[in-house]
């Protein structure tokens, strides 16, 4: 078999990726060696790891074995249409980002600077790892690997209880999810002990036994992905990280949770039924809802994001399980349309959402707050970071032309299209369904324009904002590269998709016809529907140009600046906007169901009046502390075992021993 | 004919160590333990030596001599040593009064023997159905051990253990090869004289023998 | 093709210039209906020709995304007129929109202003931001859901294909456009700042929402934003006709019917015009959180429809 | 013959530290002596890779796969250990909690200790085997009760009656098997050889062996510390020194668990059924979910890290019970991945201990501040004894839990619950213990931490390469054991 070049520059990079981790603990001494070497030279491995990945979905993908791993089962990397396409995400998303950090951790402490760069260079390989193994141990490796790295990297500003708390949590559940992957690879080898994801492909495992994989799979992927309900611990620690760090993981880590499940469920298992996609769209449309929602009434800048990551994800779980329905229905085509959505939406969440972390990351950096109500005004102080920071925003919210607006037309195509399911209970559940994306799409815009405006918008809502300063070049450079993402991935969709048919066909044997040119995308028929955002966009500007050009032939422009008017009110000042609680309010006024909030009012007689509204899920009560309780009452009934009485000891053993004697006659 | 009567002394014998065994059980007095204890290892080298005398196994006379040694002479003797010198010799209740140990007692020798019976018509050996006997001894020592709520009384539980395993070495298989033999008994020893020592860093420590003391190591 | 772009450009600029009319007649009608002695029905023409020759006065520290809304939502609401079929039926542009992209011009408008809003700092700037995008988290999936109804029917998304389903096929009675009929007029009133939900005559800090978002525009970006919100009614006027009362749209092709099509659209919006100021008149203007309640039931009763479609017309 | 080595030089250096008392250079001595226990034992390694299992000694002696490797490993850790106690007995002296003599016994009884157990590795008479195990045993008591606190009096003398009657059991089974051995083999010393049993083990009496294994399996798993027969091991491995606590959790619960093992063999052979196989399983199972949910109330460190031995011996027996090449495999590799993360665990523990001037974990905070070293080192081990690739100890649980998953579903829930539990509790606590700030002192003498990354540095490479000699020779030994 020829050695497949790709691959094994993956590998290479992976080792060289490493290599700087290492080189980096060296340099505990000096730091500006490595934001001046160690991760601009990590960058470009970034940019390569994307070659590789673009190559892998173009050149027929190919596999070798690593004489490393267990005896009988040493690594397997493979790299096929679907790792190539995570690893294009991957990429990308990581270029930028790691380009930012070169700037954004300039300022950090020798010592723990070697160390983050170490675990960050270690996650970043670690998840390439996990995109090319192909065999359950070398994916275990690479899974907890990245939970471990991302763990430190969480903890980096461990002196901070509530950061302990959060890594802990996190690494709490990513470590069970990893213990159900476990047990899910355990049934997946049907049999016979072999490990390796070829002879996995091969296993005939009953519905019964696929579908307890399917659900040990979905768990343990959905506890990565932040999956409702075993989303809690992603708004405690993507927050805690530092940005660059919360970007990886919102944009990347999870997003290798997607790939996991699109392996396990359409490359290892060989059958697929029908209510797994029922049950992944409904979860999937109940994160949806729940993130934005919450998203919305949140008052710390980066727990909003992190919340609307949750969105995000699942929105894009969504699009998994609708692809299952079709799928299983046979519905090729359709199925085609909605993985292409999903992995469409996989690849903007990873640009935009990135974007947004680390231009909130500037903000924090300058003014070294994250609530927003000590923020607003930074538009005029940090101009390049809001602009490029505006362009996620609306990216995120899904505004045409950017690239948001796409996946989400995608997929609510693929609802337009659905009847004439073989379920007659599915053709009702759609429009629902579509209802319900529709809405999670309308409030993700509410929580942008919350966030942009309160954060860059109106008057500074405190003394130190006064003299923010923008981000220096690195970060610049980085947001641009994320930004240019959005943007193009917005108004080149046809191209996209050409490059995404590689993925569905290896899945689904199916690839998604484009019935327009690169110009206009038209998914199934033009009759149907089409949409050509470079026409859209250059007609935009068409007529604002227009529009202005002829303002100004009409119109004199003479300009008078003045106090804003506010309806003659004279004492105006800044504390009189909406703080990001009082943005929230509508939101928390309408689903107050879903939420715990803890309120401090102010005192009448306050000269300086604050209010404090904080909202939190009740799953948390409603599900994990009954667990955690119940968790401490067996372990009080354990406790009784050992009471210090060595009579008792005695009796112990004896009985045992009575019990086994008379058991084994 | 002669191998009837051995045989019956024998069993004589073995009947002896399960009533010593129930006197222990029901026992008050530490001195009266210790006694008790000597006449347990008595009646063993006494049945050991015969077995060995009847059957000719001659390396069972060792173990014989070295049950005297050391369980008819030196422990005791060590024993009524460290009860005059810590002086604990008074009555000490037992966890459960002595009735329900005793009826307790009852059950687990009909239980021993039930486990014994397939064994011991299996063996080959003249003394197979004193096995079951030796099983039941072993398990009232234990129900002793339990019972007991001072350090010494455990410990001559736990010898009395011991002499029910050997006698029932002795009974199902003439003995254990020498070397084992020799082995456990050195460990015996050593054991003993560690939890010599061990007596008086307890009593030195807390006082007292009282097992009640070191009941501080628990889950709270 | 050549004679499809000269169409296509006439229409666009038909509605911005109709829009204003359209307004001035809804004005007119409530007056009468509320008995007081009507406006001319140009006054918003002349409104926005005053405004474009007053001095604008911005705020000391407006940033420059203040000053470029009014462009960007005019531009959207032109987009927006340019893709829904009012008098022909072919218009090359719109393939590169269709009905969900309208929602997002929609939305791209409505967010712009909210920015612009909340730019100033102002506490009724954001004040209206935070109720315009209440209203609409809920307007909005109600009116695709609208949309989806008419695109089931019609098996696409397209709107000169829906027009052209509903219009030139055989006459069919759908009743689940019923409900998406309901729903629309609900979300549309939402969505023009209309009584029940808004009333775009008042400055009243307790109930205004639309208003309080403009306050601090003035001069030539209020003359735009204005027109564009005469646009936005007229754009969804003809929505209301391309889906609800389609007949006499000129079909792709033919410029015979066109004149018939003019004459048509120009009757609709009368009736459409005096029906709206009707409706405003009877019925009063709700508290702010009764408007949840308003959209969510539009919501709801355009889900319905599509639930309808699924069970009668399947 | 490397052998005689083996186990003499260790009871030698026993005798010899016993007459040389603590002058000034004891602890090197006693390194010294580790370390050719360790030297002789790689030979013998050596010989046995090279030559395959030999008996020894007219059959006294019999090193095969499975016991060689067991060897190795505790010369190993006996060795590294030994190298921890150095800094640490001096700091303990410095502090004043130990005077000279009681250093002498220390040292003196370290060395008969290691000598027992590798007396008991090696031996071929299972009667041997009771009396070193028994002999292992009292060697340690008095290290338990080394400090004289009344805690740790009471620590060892429950660990002295338990184990005394556990082993007592023992020996009652290894009467039984003797007597259903002198039936086939004859009467006289060979017929307790396991070789000889192992030979004929077909033909051995099923009912005799059966209850013969049920009291092996108290005795032994006595001192395995299968629960409910535990109770002694947390209290000893909490009251005594910190390299007492590391090999009695490295080591001895290995030797015990090798008999147990050992047993098993010839009992499977004899009954044919797989008796022996559930009773490990449920005895394994319930160890590890029991120990979970005790970890999970700890707040003295080493308490909670005897807990967690419990939990992985209980594991490795569960493995084991469930036979077959993949789970024996598995088993010998945990047992082995143990060993040294959690010695490792305990030297860093230690130390931590010390700086803190306490076990609960309460008084220990932000360990990397004041110790970075220590710090880590504590924080790696936890991870690494958690479960966590790359780390060696998740290999052998991948082999187990998917083995269980396809052989034994019905166990897997337990498993899981189990691991979440003891993940979320040792880790909680741990977590803090190495993060945060402090205010705690800085140690006198520089910390020995060189075992420490030299075992989680094996672990670590065991985690992504095993060797293949050394994978051929966990294979043969799970031969052995019936693979």
């Amino acid at each position: 078999m020829p050695e497949p070049i790709p691959l094994q520059w993956a590998w290479g990079i992976v080792l060289y990726w490493l290599l700087l981790a290492g080189a980096s603990l060296l340099l505990q001494r000096r730091g500006h060696l490595v934001t001046s070497l160690v991760m601009p030279l990590g960058a470009l491995g970034a940019l390569a790891i994307a070659a590789v990945g673009v190559a892998g979905l173009v050149l027929p993908g190919g596999h070798f074995v690593l004489p490393i791993g267990l005896p009988d089962l040493p690594f397997h990397l493979r790299l096929d249409a679907l790792s190539g396409f995570f690893l294009v995400l991957l990429g990308g998303a990581a270029f930028g980002v790691t380009v930012y950090a070169v700037g954004y951790f300039r300022t950090m402490a020798a010592g723990p600077l070697a160390l983050l760069s170490l675990w960050y260079h270690l996650f970043l390989a670690g998840m390439v790892l996990v995109l090319l193994a192909d065999d359950a141990y070398a994916f275990m490796v690479a899974w907890e690997l990245m939970a471990l790295s991302s763990y430190f990297l969480v903890t980096t500003d461990h002196k901070i209880s509530d950061i302990r708390r959060a890594g802990f949590l996190y690494l709490l559940i990513a470590h069970v999810g990893a213990v159900s992957l476990l047990l899910c690879f355990g049934v997946l080898q049907g049999g016979h002990g072999a490990y390796t994801f070829d002879y996995m492909r091969s296993a005939e495992l009953t519905p019964f036994w696929a579908s307890v994989a399917f659900l040990l799979a979905l768990f343990g992927f959905g506890a990565k992905a932040g999956l409702v309900p075993m989303h809690v611990w992603l708004p405690e620690a993507h927050p805690a990280a530092p940005s660059p760090v919360s970007a990886l993981m919102s944009g990347v880590m999870l997003k290798t949770a997607i790939y996991g499940l699109l392996r396990v469920t359409f490359d290892l298992l060989n059958v697929q039924i029908a209510w797994w996609g029922t049950l992944a769209l409904a979860l999937g449309l109940l994160t949806a809802l729940y993130g934005v929602i919450f998203a919305a009434v949140q008052s710390d800048m980066k727990r909003l994001l992190a919340w609307s990551s949750i969105e995000n994800i699942g929105i894009i779980l969504a699009g998994f399980g609708l692809t299952v329905i079709f799928f299983a229905d046979g519905k090729g085509a359709l199925a085609a349309l909605t993985m292409t959505a999903l992995l469409y939406h996989a690849l903007n969440h990873a640009f935009f959402k990135g974007l947004l972390f680390v231009g909130t990351g500037s903000v924090l950096h300058s003014t070294g707050v994250r609530h927003m109500g000590a923020l607003g005004g930074l538009i005029r102080r940090m101009p390049w970071t809001a602009w490029l920071t505006l362009v996620g925003a609306l990216a995120i919210a899904g505004m045409p032309p950017l690239n948001g607006f796409v996946s989400e037309w995608l997929l609510l195509q693929a609802f337009l299209l659905t009847p004439g399911l073989a379920h007659n209970y599915l053709n009702m559940v759609i429009p629902v369904a579509a209802a319900a994306i529709a809405m999670a799409a309308a409030l993700a815009a509410y929580v942008m324009v919350k966030f942009f405006g309160v954060v860059f918008l109106g008057q500074p809502r405190a003394e130190n904002l006064k003299h923010a300063h923008d981000a220096g070049w690195p970060e610049r450079l980085g947001m641009l590269w994320l930004a240019a993402a959005c943007v193009l991935l917005g108004l080149f969709p046809a191209m996209v998709i050409d490059a995404l048919a590689p993925v569905t066909r290896l899945l689904i044997s199916q690839t998604l016809v484009n019935d327009g040119n690169w110009l206009f995308l038209a998914p199934v028929s033009a009759e149907r529907a089409s949409y050509a955002p470079l026409v859209f966009l250059l007609v935009v500007l068409a007529v604002l140009l227009v529009t202005f050009l002829a303002v100004r032939r009409v119109y004199h422009g003479r300009i008078r600046r003045a106090d804003p008017w506010d309806c003659g009110y004279a004492e105006q000042d800044a504390r009189m906007q909406d703080s990001a609680e009082g943005f929230g309010q509508p939101i928390r006024q309408v689903f107050d169901v879903f939420m715990r909030v803890e309120r401090e009012m102010p005192d009448p007689f306050d000269r300086k009046p604050h209010y404090r509204g904080d909202s939190r899920d009740k799953i948390w009560l409603l599900l994990y502390q009954p667990i955690a309780d119940l968790a401490t009452w067996l372990s009080a009934q354990a406790g009784r075992l050992q009471h210090g009485r060595i009579q008792w000891y005695l009796v112990y053993s004896f009985a045992t021993l009575i019990f086994l004697l008379v058991f084994t006659r | 004919m002669a191998l009837s009567y051995t045989l019956q002394v024998v069993n004589l014998l073995a009947a002896l160590l399960l009533l010593i065994a129930f006197a222990m059980l029901s026992q008050r007095r530490i001195a009266g333990l210790v006694t008790l204890f000597a006449w347990q290892g008595g009646a063993l080298a006494a049945s050991t030596a015969i077995v060995a005398w009847s059957t000719g196994q001659h390396h069972l006379y060792y173990s014989a001599v070295l049950t005297v040694v050391l369980k008819v002479v030196a422990m005791p003797w060590y024993f009524f040593r460290l009860i005059k010198r810590l002086d604990v010799d008074r009555e000490v209740e037992p966890m459960i009064n002595i009735p329900t140990t005793m009826l307790i007692g009852i059950v687990l020798v009909i239980f021993a023997f039930n486990l014994a019976l397939p064994i011991s018509q299996m063996a080959g050996t003249v003394t197979r159905s004193t096995l079951g006997i030796a099983m039941a001894s072993v398990l009232l020592a234990f129900l002793m051990m339990i019972t007991r709520s001072k350090a010494i009384p455990q410990v001559i539980g736990f010898l009395a253990m011991e002499n029910g395993l050997f006698f029932a070495a002795t009974s199902a298989s003439y003995g254990m090869p020498l070397v084992v033999e020799m082995g456990v008994a050195l460990d015996v020893l050593v054991g003993v004289f560690v939890l010599g020592i061990f007596f008086f860093q307890i009593r030195e420590t807390f006082d007292s023998l009282d097992l009640k003391h070191m009941e501080k190591l628990k889950e709270r | 093709m050549t004679t499809g772009i000269l169409l296509q450009v006439l229409q666009t600029l038909l509605a911005i210039l109709l829009a204003p009319l359209l307004m001035g007649w809804v004005n007119q009608c409530r007056a009468w209906l509320q008995g007081r002695s009507a406006p001319p029905i140009t006054q918003p023409y002349r409104v926005i020709r005053k405004l474009f020759h007053k001095d604008a006065v911005i705020a000391h520290d407006a940033s420059p995304l203040f000053r470029f809304a009014p462009y960007m939502i005019f531009a959207c609401m032109a987009l927006a007129a340019g893709i829904v079929p009012t008098i022909v039926n072919d218009l090359p542009f719109s393939p590169a929109a269709d009905v969900i992209a309208l929602v997002g011009i929609f939305a791209l408008a409505r967010v712009f202003l909210a920015l612009a809003a909340m730019d100033i700092g102002t506490s009724f700037g954001t004040l209206g931001a935070r109720r315009e995008m209440l209203i609409s988290f809920l307007a909005e999936p109600a009116l695709l859901m609208v949309f989806f109804t008419a695109s089931l029917i019609s098996q696409s998304t397209e709107l000169p294909v829906i027009v052209e389903t509903l219009a030139h096929k055989q006459f069919v009675i759908y009743p689940s456009l019923a409900f998406a009929a309901v729903a629309f007029w609900m979300v549309s009133t939402a969505e023009n700042a209309r009584i029940p939900v808004d009333n775009p005559t008042t400055h009243l800090e307790l109930t205004m929402i639309h208003e309080a978002m403009i306050l601090e525009y003035s001069a030539r970006h209020l003359a735009l934003i204005e027109w564009a919100v005469a646009l936005k009614l007229f754009v969804y006027s003809a929505l209301g006709i391309a889906l609800f009362l389609p007949w006499g749209i000129a079909q792709a092709g033919d410029l015979a019917a066109l004149p018939l099509a003019v004459l048509a659209l120009l009757g609709k919006l009368l009736a459409g015009g005096a029906g709206l100021a009707f409706l405003e008149t009877i019925s009063a203007k709700m508290r702010l959180f009764r408007a949840p309640e308003f959209l969510g039931t539009a919501f709801l009763l355009a889900v319905l429809g599509m639930l309808t479609h699924f069970i009668l017309e399947v | 013959m490397e052998i005689y080595w083996v186990l003499g030089i260790p009871l030698a250096g026993g005798l010899f530290l016993a007459l040389w008392g603590n002058r000034g250079n004891a602890p090197e001595i006693n390194a010294l002596f580790s370390l050719l226990t360790l030297l002789a034992a790689a030979a013998l390694t050596a010989r046995i890779v090279a030559e395959g299992p030999i008996m020894v000694g007219d059959g006294w002696f019999f090193i095969d796969s499975f016991n060689v490797f067991l060897v190795a490993l505790t010369a190993f850790v006996a060795f590294t250990t030994a190298l921890f106690s150095r800094p640490y007995m001096r700091i303990e002296k410095e502090h004043g909690r130990l005077n000279d003599q009681r250093l002498r016994l220390y040292h003196a009884s370290y060395q008969i200790f290691i000598g027992a157990m590798l007396l008991a590795l090696t031996t071929n008479n299972m009667g041997i085997l009771w009396v070193s195990m028994e002999g292992a045993t009292l060697a340690t008591v008095l290290l338990v009760s080394l400090y004289r606190t009344p805690a740790s009096l009471e620590a060892a003398w429950k660990y002295f009656i338990l184990c005394g009657v556990g082993i007592a059991q023992a020996l009652f089974g290894t009467i039984l098997l003797y007597f259903a051995a002198e039936k086939v083999l004859g009467a006289g010393g060979t017929a307790l050889l396991w070789t000889h049993l192992n030979g004929v083990k077909e033909q051995l009496e099923p009912t005799v062996l059966s209850l013969a294994f049920v009291f092996l399996l108290v005795g032994y798993g006595t001192k395995v510390g299968l629960a409910p027969l535990h109770n002694w091991l947390p209290d000893a491995h909490a009251e005594g020194p910190t390299p007492i606590s590391a090999v009695l959790s490295g080591l001895l619960l290995n030797v015990a668990l090798y008999a147990v093992m050992r047993s098993k063999v010839l009992v499977d052979g004899a009954l044919g059924t797989d008796l022996a196989g559930n009773l490990m399983m449920g005895f394994g199972l319930l160890s590890v979910v029991v120990a979970a949910f005790l970890i999970k109330r700890q707040t003295d460190v080493k308490r909670m890290f005897a807990y967690s031995s419990i939990e992985h011996m209980g594991l490795v027996t569960f493995a084991f019970g469930m036979g077959g090449a993949v789970a024996s495999f598995a088993g010998l590799l945990h047992m082995t991945m143990h060993s040294l993360t959690k010695s490792a665990i305990f030297f860093a523990v230690g130390h931590a201990t010390q700086s803190a001037g306490t076990q609960l974990m309460d008084g220990i905070r932000g360990l990397i501040k004041t110790h970075p070293t220590i710090g880590w080192s504590l924080m790696l081990g936890t991870v690494a004894i958690l479960g966590v690739p790359p780390f060696g100890v998740f290999a052998s649980e991948f082999l187990i839990i998917t083995t269980a998953m396809h052989e034994h579903p019905w166990a897997t829930p337990f498993l899981l619950t189990a691991l979440g539990v003891a993940f979320a509790s040792i880790f909680g606590k741990v977590q803090p213990m190495v993060f945060g700030e402090t205010e705690l002192p800085r140690l006198p003498h520089q910390p020995a931490l060189t075992p420490v990354f030299v075992h989680l540095g094996l672990v670590l490479m065991l985690g992504l390469f095993i060797p293949p000699y050394l994978a051929d020779w966990y294979r043969q030994a799970a031969a052995l054991l019936g693979g």
